[in-house]
């Protein structure tokens, strides 16, 4: 791009970002009003979890978290439409087939602890699932074509998993309950951890998924049947 | 609030804004984006700084870690493409060079 | 208070970075780095705004705001890599395809939109378009 | 248990995407009964509140401020129905469009979670559920567009979701500004605590820039003729139909509903106005030149767009009552009108498309004769982008042009009707090119599952929308439609 219009868009913004700062300290400056802490934090108790950013994410504003899943299913249905995955690594030397040997169960632990903690401390099933798609990272750098993921019918299964039993939970609370995602307080406790955990599971191989970078690989007998249904 | 604290709070923060600088004025995508994980992993330390452990611990994970790894293997992808494309226009041109050569003589 | 300001004055600069970045430069890695940029500056400023009240405990709303955020961010950017590597195997193709004569446009798409062409150059470059 | 089924809509298309997904070999029959139930929900929610009152509920049972809220007026009703009818229609034609290809398998699913955010956007209630939204919205549509995998479209689609990324997270930082103010995120309560302050016009700005931007607002809209020219036609359809008016729909809410009367001003709508003028002349112009039928198509929703936003000074100038009543539901009509019109526009290009193996404007000659019911398709869908009477636009038409002239703003009258000769002209240029030659009588329809669907939807534009307008207005709460 041109130089002095790189400079003129520089000065432009330079402005927005003074204005903004502006505005900010005006707000900042003026009475804070009325908050959500105090009214999260006194909920706490009937939510289910102790830990009050869990009771937010999974219970308060459960409906945001389903829809980022379904953002995060949706990336990975966009990356599969453009074509197979390229080629994975060479496998690896020694020094890291050993440190991916010790690194990958011990991120898959780590997840589990963080899942299990995300209920009463910092942690949860973002976090869980970050580290298990670390670990799938790791797999393909050292080698593992799929990045330690099963074969394509199951990985279907595997990134629908988060967003399907929230949104079954969801849709039975509404049938048979109180209402969408209205957890009763006996349950909560229980749902939340259900939800988490599949959650978990979906992130992890969703985000592993994500970096292997294209459609995985098609099992001898899916590929028969979707040849069947291209025809 | 405390000078001390205030000091401490402003170096975080202009560490931050340089890493954020550096990592968008670099040219070289490789460069770019470890400058770019480096930010994620600064500003998760100053959101853990703002009492934000849970953020501060996905903005490591997610943020930095996966997103820097999809980034990083976009980079290296691309800087292997365009060794072998100037490799070929390499060879391309010592032909060429070859023909002119036999021309010659 | 200050605390506060000094924070979120500090995102707000992160997202006017981002913004000039964004605009200014062309190859999609720096693109991306930039909106990440910008992203991050306005989640630092949800942060910031939690944590206004320097004796009680920090807002959780805006805390799990940002955590839904970040994932929707890297979920994002990783649909513009895998979109952008797809650009970059057909420019591949393409180049290599030139060293024959035979490198007849493809009717009825590029030729007929007045998209910019293929660069031949390699590095991915995306334009704000305003032709 | 009636405001439960608020969330059917969204969670109908969810499920219906997780079921494709997961059970590919049962692809189109299982994508046809979701379609039938989402397009079922829809038209429930949007009759409920027709007849009875606004719906709303604050999921998982906290009351307000804690909990996210869905709410369907009268607004929200007419847009999700118009989601509904346009999205059934584009599912039968896709099943007919891609059979035999493989591009179904990837379609269906992220055609559900599109179909899923653009209901969400109409019935959501809350600031930062409508970002999460819109990212669903934005990445799902790009992907959608990408589906053909030329470079063209791989490239424009690409931009796409750069500029959606550029747009909603600008209307973040104006949600982030409204929290760090208000301490809240539901529209209904914000907009109690709302005061005129440098905040608030900084937000106002903020989250319309970042909506512009999405909505392809001149001189914002450069991302979107190639990006809706290169999609398969389905996808097409509804990312014009549909996708852009999210973002307008999101303005609209915005303006009438959130933001104090002292900041949607006069100035500010002036400038949303002189925008539409000049996306309205630009777009126009554009379609006229173009060679492509759906680059027309393309550019003529640029155009379209423009005339949404030209309500905004004339609103804006009218005083509460009836009048202004007219207005605003004159600029719903408008919406769906061109929804309709343009998802059968481009549903019949993208047949002529097939059949023809291209599109180009000057080779289109004995399309009528040999697709007689696709012809016809356009011409409707056609006389609709133009305005004739008796379709939902010459009426939407009509009373902007009344509303102009009651408000003494004349000179958007010179733009609403050079817009029209201008629509008039590309919309014959097509048309003529393809009667271009001798009809020789053939079967009307050659492949009734494409065709159908197209010809209803424009047929839809036309009748529906034009003759029947009446039940737009009393579906907003207003009284009757102006004679």
């Amino acid at each position: 791009m041109n130089r002095d219009l790189s400079l003129l868009i520089g000065i432009l913004v330079s402005l927005l970002a003074l204005l903004l700062i502006w505005i900010f300290y005006t707000t900042l400056a003026a009475d804070p009003g009325p908050r959500l802490a105090p009214l999260a934090l006194e909920q706490l108790p009937n939510s289910g979890v102790s830990h009050p950013v869990t009771a937010v994410l999974l219970n308060y504003r459960a409906y945001d978290t389903l829809l980022e899943l379904a953002v995060l299913l949706a990336a990975i249905l966009g990356i599969w439409s453009l074509g197979p995955a390229p080629s994975g690594f060479q496998p690896a030397g020694p020094a890291l087939t050993v440190l991916a040997n010790w690194i990958v169960p011990l991120a898959i632990i780590t997840g589990g602890y963080l899942l299990w903690v995300g209920g009463h401390a910092p942690g949860g099933a973002f976090q869980a699932g970050a580290l298990l798609g670390s670990a799938g990272v790791i797999l393909r750098l050292a080698g593992h074509e799929r990045a330690g993921l099963p074969n394509e019918a199951a990985q279907r299964w595997l990134v629908v998993a988060g967003v399907g039993l929230f949104l079954l939970v969801g849709l039975l609370l509404a049938v048979f309950g109180a209402g969408f995602l209205t957890y009763p307080k006996a349950s909560a406790k229980w749902l939340i951890l259900l939800i988490e955990t599949a959650a978990t599971i979906a992130i992890g191989s969703t985000l592993a998924a994500a970096y292997v970078g294209g459609r995985p690989p098609l099992a001898q007998s899916t590929s028969a049947a979707s040849k069947d249904l291209g025809a | 609030m405390s000078l001390l604290l205030f000091v401490f709070d402003s170096i975080l923060l202009l560490t931050l804004l340089g890493l954020a600088t550096a990592a968008v004025l670099s040219p070289e995508p490789r460069n770019a984006v470890m400058l770019f994980i480096a930010f994620g992993l600064w500003l998760s330390l100053v959101w853990a700084r703002l009492g934000a452990p849970d953020v501060a611990l996905a903005e490591a994970a997610i943020g930095a870690g996966i997103g820097g790894a999809l980034m990083l293997a976009a980079a290296r992808r691309s800087a292997r493409r365009d060794n072998r494309r100037d490799n070929r226009r390499d060879n391309r041109r010592d032909n060429r060079r070859d023909v002119s050569c036999q021309d010659a003589q | 208070m200050t605390a506060a300001f000094l924070y979120g004055a500090a995102g707000l600069l992160l997202f006017a970075l981002g913004l000039w970045s964004l605009l200014v430069h062309e190859p999609l890695l720096r693109k991306l780095i930039a909106f990440n940029i910008m992203g991050s500056g306005v989640f630092h400023l949800f942060i910031a705004v939690a944590h206004r009240s320097d004796g009680s405990s920090p807002d959780p709303v805006p805390h799990a705001l940002v955590l839904t955020g970040i994932v929707v961010a890297v979920s994002a950017t990783a649909l513009a890599l895998a979109l952008n590597s797809r650009l970059e195997e057909a420019d591949a193709k393409a180049s290599s395809s030139k060293t024959t004569p035979s490198g007849a446009p493809e009717p009825n798409t590029t030729a007929r939109t007045g998209l910019p062409k293929p660069s031949s150059n390699g590095a991915n470059r995306l334009r704000w378009p305003s032709r | 248990m009636i405001s439960n089924s608020l969330v059917l809509p969204i969670a109908l298309p969810l499920l219906g995407a997780l079921l494709v997904v997961a059970l590919p070999r049962k692809m189109p029959i299982l994508g046809a009964l979701a379609a039938l139930a989402t397009t079922g929900s829809g038209l429930w929610v949007t009759a409920q509140t027709w007849l009875q009152a606004d719906l709303g509920v604050v999921l998982g049972g906290w009351g307000l401020p804690l909990g996210i809220g869905l709410a369907a007026d009268g607004l929200s009703a007419a847009f999700l129905a118009m989601s509904s009818l346009v999205g059934l229609g584009t599912s039968i034609y896709a099943i007919g469009y891609f059979a035999g290809s493989e591009r179904c398998n990837h379609f269906w699913p992220l055609w559900f979670l599109l179909w899923a955010s653009l209901n969400g956007v109409f019935l959501a209630a809350d600031l930062f559920n409508l970002y999460v939204m819109l990212e669903l919205l934005g990445l799902s549509a790009a992907a959608l567009g990408a589906l053909t995998g030329s470079r063209a479209a791989v490239e424009a689609n690409l931009r796409y979701l750069l500029v959606g990324l550029l747009g909603s997270i600008t209307y973040l930082l104006g949600v982030a500004l409204l929290y760090a103010g208000y301490g809240t995120l539901d529209i209904g309560l914000l907009s109690e605590r709302i005061q005129p302050s440098p905040l608030a016009a900084g937000a106002l700005v903020l989250m319309v820039v970042g909506l512009a931007l999405k909505a392809a607002l001149f001189p914002m809209h450069f991302w979107l003729p190639p990006a809706h020219a290169n999609a398969p036609a389905p996808v097409s359809a509804v990312l014009s139909a549909l996708v852009v008016k999210t973002a307008f729909y999101l303005i609209l809410r915005l303006w009438l509903d959130l933001f104090p009367a002292e900041l949607s001003n006069a100035a500010a709508a002036f400038v949303l106005g002189v925008l539409g003028a000049g996306a309205v002349l630009w777009g126009s112009w554009r379609a006229l030149r173009a060679e492509r039928l759906k680059l027309l198509a393309a550019y003529s929703t640029v155009a379209q767009i423009g005339y949404l936003f030209l309500f905004f000074p004339l609103i804006q100038a009218t005083p509460a009552g009836i009048a202004r009543d007219d207005l605003i539901a004159a600029c719903v009509l408008m919406a769906l009108t061109h929804g309709f019109a343009k998802a059968g526009f481009f549903l019949a290009a993208g047949l002529v498309q097939q059949k023809a193996g291209h599109d180009r404007i000057d080779a289109l000659g004995g399309t009528a004769q040999s697709m007689p019911a696709t012809t016809f398709s356009i011409a409707l869908a056609g006389s609709a982008l133009i305005g004739l009477p008796p379709s939902g636009s010459f009426i939407a038409k009509w009373v902007m042009m009344r509303g102009a002239f009651e408000a003494g703003q004349w000179w958007w009258l010179i733009i609403i009707s050079t817009g029209t000769l201008l629509a008039a002209a590309y919309i014959f240029r097509v048309l003529s090119r393809a009667f271009g030659q001798e009809p020789t009588p053939q079967c009307f329809l050659t492949d009734a599952r494409a065709e159908i669907p197209a010809l209803l939807l424009a047929f839809a534009s036309v009748a529906l929308l034009g003759l029947a307008a009446g039940p737009v207005w009393s579906l907003l709460g207003f009284q009757g439609a102006p004679a």
